[in-house]
């Protein structure tokens, strides 16, 4: 986070994870919490629609479309993030999921 | 032509998804057709109890509601027995069969109002406590009666899914101001009920054709499944209207909504309740089987049956 | 039920999205019946003024708005002194109670149409004159008079925002057409109104919901300002509409022109013009607080305040 | 004001999107716009084919679609010739104008109502049968007569696109139920229609001003060619109808399609069947230039040398 | 892909290659077909706009918006993918196309 | 920017600068410009929802949702749009941006 004042230039970069998962919006408000529980401060949704073996889905099926989630945050909230959605909900939802590396301007407030 | 010109529109988003058109509805179209016709249907009906004696239509509706556990409980025996489904998929699927869909309550009512025949308008309320009951009895079949957490949540995640919210919702409005006092609104919510059903319709054949696809996985046994099952619950459906002594037409509706498979209230619960189980069978048997032959064939199977029952026991 | 019933849609999206429901309505449907309830109250205007001399209304439109600047200055006073509120969000929460709300005015409207109290319908030409000056005020307050590059982008922003310019829009052609010009459009835009009305008021109760959280940040003195502050914008809204000799319908419009908050033109408005604010404050009050207690509460009340005035000062 | 109101709406979104407001119309609006308009002009034809004798219409609508291939023939020669455009260019250039635009045409009859002229409603049918022609032609222009797979896979997707399909499918609708077994129909497709159309052209003004950036690359060779090519095109279109025996009314409807370009079937078949072609210029000329001319000058004007035309003929 | 009864930890994962190609909504049902070709085992499309040297795209426009398609693959397909995409499009498409490195949960599963 | 008659392949490909930034939809045009001004050739833009320290944002808000913004350009150009978009608009907007490593065909198109 930034704070007033602050002087935002390169120097202030460094190292954070990236991760995303793709899944069913149905899961959305319960993939959230458990996002926060693992202490990542905040993350971005969006709608998303894509195929995979579970075949076709999008916004067209009353059931729900897919959603994209990605959180910027630390090595270990992500690797807690990544473990916690696949043990509670890669056995019964379609699901995917990957963290990389990024550079961020102020990172340690992620 | 004794169908109603909205299933034309079914036909023809049928169709357009079969030859691979890039005709689609936004999903925003979606959304809101689906809070209309919920609102409309329920403030019909709550237009329709403003002027009703309420407390009549207490035994009815518990009757009604007694005798809609019977669609889940006969098609999970069916099934889990004889199709060898697993467990899960056979309480989902029972769910959805046994709950009811708004769309082909709706059809139904425009095949009666095309053809002239009376119906009590306070159809839709019984519409309203069909939604939730198989909801909750698929959820028992594949979770046992375990009254832990997880069942308080499903209860309430289903109690205030939009379907039962909007219906309920509309019922009270439309019952505490009555058709005179929300006259303002009969314009848009009744005038237009058609031509907001027939876009939804050429949406639902969009969606339907999409769903063929699932059927493959479907097989055999669960597609004959979506084409017998409703005929039998309308069976069940004519016979409780008619020892209720309803009219022809409300009973013909009461068949409609027993044999009707939902997809919009079910799916959205079971995808949390009973996560084990495959949403493609269920969404392929209602949406790719069951509507159709409801929209096409059933209603007006429906009202010659019911004409016949009454015929014979008359 | 004196209340109209597009006040239970607003009560149903309340108790929805307090419940947590899953319902909720696409944001397209919003931009889709924002842009319908602007054109629908332009246009009334415009044939209105059609059938007006314009010229008698260029004392009132003057008048009502000059007064208009009293409800943001005192209400700068007391958030920045009383409130201890920090100085943009002073004038940014100015900005939202001095500018008015369209639906609030529509309900306002409904409530007298369902009374058969008379109104003028040029009292929606007001309606587009006090939209903007309350916003030019905020920036002035948290920005001194410096009429610097960044005062004339903000004056067009806030002129082509999409509120003005339909308002405008649509009244001018109402004006230049007529109602005998227009008639083909009288069916959607005047049909229709309570029925997309109904929807908004339904999705706003959901957004009001979502807001209840802001509320807790808001804190007791904000939450009081949303409610009394109105009040105080409406009395003066009386004193202002009896002074001009309007009917006893068109003065409780104006009164709940000046209570009302703007929840569309100024929030974006400010966003841009006052970044420093922080818009969770000026949402929550405007949409948390007083648009609930104007629709349910303000309205009726504003009506019995006119009246009372009325017979006092006869 | 001879013209209709809803060109009122177009000028309104032109100014708005010229202005840089921030109004926009969401896309789930502009797909449901285009449905509607599409399913209530089809449905129209339809009504009107059930009370004509079809026999009767399949000699001048032989003659209307053989009689159109006139324009993208011409308009190729103008344009690779004259214009110096590149050969995929020029043919996808006469592919839009050689098709047609349904708003336009929609304007057009419009227009006649307010005029109270009358017309016939299978002008409708002609639509749907001059949507695709050119769409050929400009594909053969550009391949040459290579029958090769990619030119049955380019028909089937012209002829599967939604605006052929939802065209074709209402109007077989609507004949096949007739105006009486779609009654319930037509308040909403027939009565609400001009408020749709208002709400399409105020998109489509936004739309053309966020065109008028293209204008520059498109030169002012193509701007020229897209005020005259649908001047002459509506020449040979009142020349066809006179020919025809049509009433003044459906000979200057057929006027204006023949001079209107497409802006929905024909960029998407074009993207697909010669990607060679730049969309800005095609789409710039159509939406850029002749959409708001036909709109605003060309529709008064056509009916103007029509009836000159008859007037001399007689 | 995760089978029923998996235990999934930081163990289970590995390295895949991450492919993101824009592009216009024309060419969806076109270039999800060659991904698939390729080798993918799935994608996840969003609706985007954007701008580039052909002006501004958004879905006001009847063309078409434009479409953000993310696949996760194996560095064979990934590579395939931006080959065929590139060579049979690239030419007349406005085409933004790229790849990256990525650690996913069961990466065998891609 | 690929030319007409290019022949594309793994060859061509080499590194770019992926840059992200999640904010405010009110701050699309103004980012939009600055990423043009600091030398972008285009960006790609998606309306997502988010959760952070100032709550949670949605399309339902009158206010307005968030927008992500994704830029391949070279690493000057990239550092330049984080810098930029920090030091303007991070006091007052709710921002969030980092910039990743990426390979793609056409490496100097960009
Ligand atoms: N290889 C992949 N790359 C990107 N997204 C994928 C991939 N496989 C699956 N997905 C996404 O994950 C969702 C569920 O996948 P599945 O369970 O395989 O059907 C799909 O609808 C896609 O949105
Ligand atoms: N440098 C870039 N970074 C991200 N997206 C881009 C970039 N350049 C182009 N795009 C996207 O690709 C689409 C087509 O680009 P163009 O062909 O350059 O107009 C644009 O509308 C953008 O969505
Ligand atoms: N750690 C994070 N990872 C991904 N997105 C985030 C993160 N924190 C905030 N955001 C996004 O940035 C927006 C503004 O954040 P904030 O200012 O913290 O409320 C949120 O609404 C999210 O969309
Ligand atoms: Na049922
Ligand atoms: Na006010
Ligand atoms: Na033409």
């Amino acid at each position: 986070m930034v704070l007033p004042g602050d002087v935002l230039t390169a120097a202030t970069m460094g190292p954070v994870k990236y991760v995303v998962i793709v899944c069913e919006e149905a899961l959305e408000p319960l993939i959230g919490h458990d996002i926060m529980d693992c202490g990542a401060k905040g993350y971005t949704v969006s709608t998303v629609r894509g195929r995979g073996v579970r075949g076709v889905r999008d916004a067209r099926s009353f059931l729900s479309s897919n959603i994209r989630i990605e959180v910027l945050c630390d090595p270990a909230v992500a690797q807690a993030v990544l473990d916690t959605v696949y043990g509670k909900y890669a056995k019964h939802y379609g699901l995917v999921g990957f963290m990389q590396d990024a550079v961020a301007p102020d990172p340690d407030g992620y | 032509m004794s169908l109603d010109p909205v299933v034309g529109f079914f036909i023809l988003g049928l169709v357009a998804g079969l030859l691979g058109s890039d005709l689609k509805l936004s999903s925003g179209l979606y959304d809101t057709l689906t809070v209309y016709l919920l609102i409309a249907i329920g403030l019909k009906g709550g237009f329709e109890l403003a002027q009703t004696s309420v407390t009549s239509l207490i035994l009815p509706i518990v009757v009604v509601v007694a005798m809609s556990a019977f669609t889940p409980l006969v098609s999970y025996q069916l099934l889990h027995r004889l199709g060898k489904l697993s467990h899960p998929d056979a309480a989902s699927i029972s769910s959805h069969y046994g709950s009811v869909s708004v769309v082909t309550f709706a059809v139904g009512a425009s095949y009666l109002i095309k053809q002239d025949i009376e119906y009590d308008n306070y159809m839709s309320v019984f519409l309203v406590f069909l939604e939730f009951p198989a909801i909750i009895i698929g959820v028992l079949l594949a979770r046992g009666l375990k009254l832990d957490a997880g069942i308080h949540r499903m209860a309430r995640e289903v109690l205030t899914g939009k379907a039962i919210l909007l219906l309920v919702g509309a019922l009270l409005i439309g019952w505490i101001w009555g058709r005179e006092g929300g006259a303002s609104l009969v314009m848009f919510f009744e005038g237009l009920f058609k031509g907001f059903l027939a876009l939804f319709l050429l949406g639902m054949g969009l969606m339907t054709a999409a769903r063929f696809d699932d059927l493959r996985r479907v097989g055999p046994f669960l597609a004959g499944f979506g084409i017998v099952m409703p005929v039998i619950s309308a069976v069940g459906g004519i016979a409780v209207g008619w020892v209720l002594g309803l009219s022809q037409g409300s009973t013909m509706l009461l068949a409609t909504l027993y044999g009707s498979a939902s997809y919009i209230a079910a799916p959205a619960a079971m995808r949390i309740a009973i996560p084990e189980a495959n949403p493609a069978l269920s969404m392929g048997a209602s949406l790719g089987v069951t509507f159709p032959f409801n929209v096409v064939v059933g209603v007006p199977l429906y009202w010659e049956m019911t004409r016949w029952f009454y015929r014979v026991m008359s």
